[in-house]
């Protein structure tokens, strides 16, 4: 199972998580971005940059709270909170929006 | 009294499961509670069916599978910790593609938040490892 | 509000039963179990050590624990109690929480 | 869920060795979410998890260090180091991370999550406990 960026594969797991993390770029993003049906506007490129980013510096995705949190205090509330985040990424902020920015998927523990 | 038990060593290499297993037919033969059983570490490997131990020594995996039976025991193999060590109930192995799973009877996989919410709701919590 | 901990190394493996003993408050039980057992043992390197700072707690040791390791009775030092499965889940509902030192 | 529990995390166990410390962790941001009392101590070789510079990449591992940096998000303020265990290891205050948390009610000032307590003053945070797990 692979994703297909100008001819190059990268491979991706049953539910459409790349395989190996440094293979993500953002034509990439743009690729999974369509296999999900999610239309990739600067929010959502906002959202995927601060969790890898995120990623990058503590090696974690953030919890959907945090994110929300965090979003909240850079881009003020009416872009963060639950309700916007779920527009942007209807499967699911942590689930859709990890899976476009390359990242691990979160382990749904709770 | 209401006990959370965390077992968080493998069987056979570590006797946490067995000390567990007998702390818990004692809670229970003197009245109390058990409200969960939470597996985690190697402790997940508790819940493979697909152990075969000689048959001269302790079958600890039956012996909590029949524990659970008799007295409703709720047994929980922590989702993260199994995934990374090959423990899979027949929901994940179809999720993930994989052409098996091994869950024993009496044992179900699910969240690290269990093992939290045991701690809220049990009187004491008390923990079997290494 | 007292608190029930339980060891189960060796002494003569690694510091847990110290770090234990170092911590535990005046009145707290500790129970050795498991391989913990040979820290009650008398006549030991760590014999003293264990009388000396287990002085303000209660010492007990698991009783079948032992006899699993082929050590008699009469060699768990004076002081230390004996307890069997039942009595240490009657520990563990008397104290006021449980510290596993693992 | 209305019950407030104080929740203990105790941390005596090197990383990298053995997987402790690290899924320990897990459990600490998983509970996080359920608006408890938690805290966490770090003793005896607890300590040595939270030291700066650790580089994984040659051991193959993964460095999961950079992960405690971010429990302020989660809520998580209140890390006792002891001060004997760091002394023994000759260790002191400056070889740790610097961990901090915003604290959202204070114009976001941070503020050290790292608290260190002497034995005796691990013992109190210890018998101030509901729940305590150790790792």
């Amino acid at each position: 199972m692979a994703y297909d960026v100008n001819g190059t594969t990268i491979e991706h797991d049953e539910e459409g998580y790349i395989t190996t993390l440094s293979e993500w770029t953002k034509e990439l993003a743009e690729v999974i971005s369509k296999a999900e049906d999610v239309d990739m506007g600067e929010e959502h490129w906002a959202v995927v940059n601060f969790l890898r980013d995120y990623y990058e510096e503590y090696q974690i995705a953030p919890a959907v709270r945090v994110l929300i949190k965090s979003i909240k205090k850079s881009m003020g509330p009416e872009v963060g909170n639950n309700k916007y985040m779920y527009e942007l990424f209807p499967y699911g902020p942590a689930k859709q929006a990890c899976k476009i920015a390359g990242l691990p998927k979160p382990t749904g523990c709770v | 009294m209401k006990f959370g038990i965390v077992v968080s060593e493998g069987p056979y290499t570590h006797q946490a499961s067995d000390s567990a297993y007998n702390f818990v037919k004692a809670a229970l033969a003197t009245g109390h509670e058990v409200s969960r059983v939470f597996f985690y570490h190697d402790g997940v490997n508790v819940g493979t069916r697909l152990s075969i131990p000689p048959q001269d020594d302790r079958q600890i995996q039956a012996q909590w599978t029949a524990l659970a039976k008799e007295h409703g025991l709720d047994l929980v193999i922590c989702i993260a910790a199994a995934q990374r060590r090959g423990l899979l109930d027949k929901n994940e192995a179809d999720r993930q593609g994989k052409d098996a799973n091994n869950i024993a009877d009496g044992f179900r996989i699910s969240g690290l938040g269990q093992l939290i919410e045991m701690g809220i709701q049990a009187d004491r919590t008390i923990t079997f490892g290494d | 509000m007292a608190t029930l901990h339980t060891v189960n190394k060796s002494p003569f493996q690694n510091q847990t039963l110290i770090s234990c003993l170092g911590h535990a408050k005046v009145g707290d039980s500790v129970l050795l179990m498991e391989d913990g057992v040979y820290g009650a043992m008398s006549g030991t390197a760590m014999s003293e050590v264990v009388a000396g700072m287990g002085a303000n707690v209660k010492l007990f040791v698991l009783g079948a624990d032992v006899s699993a390791r082929g050590i008699d009775a009469s060699r768990v030092a004076e002081g230390i109690t004996s307890v069997n499965y039942e009595e240490f889940v009657g520990m563990a509902a008397s104290c006021d929480r449980v510290q596993n030192w693992l | 869920m209305s019950i407030v529990k104080k929740f203990l995390y105790v941390n005596r166990k090197a990383p990298y060795g053995t997987i402790y410390a690290q899924e320990a962790l897990e459990v600490v941001l998983i509970g996080a979410a359920f608006d408890q009392d938690v805290s966490m101590a770090f003793l005896d070789d607890g300590v040595f998890q939270l030291t700066k510079g650790q580089d994984t990449k040659e051991a193959g591992l993964k460095n999961f260090s950079p992960t405690f940096r971010a429990l302020g998000d989660y809520e998580v303020t209140k890390l006792y180091v002891e001060q004997e265990s760091l002394d023994e290891r000759g260790l002191t205050l400056d070889d740790l991370q610097d961990i901090q948390w915003e604290d959202e009610d204070d114009d976001y000032a941070e503020k050290p999550s790292i608290i260190v307590v002497s034995r005796a003053g691990m013992a109190d945070v210890m018998a101030d406990q509901d729940v305590i797990l150790s790792f």
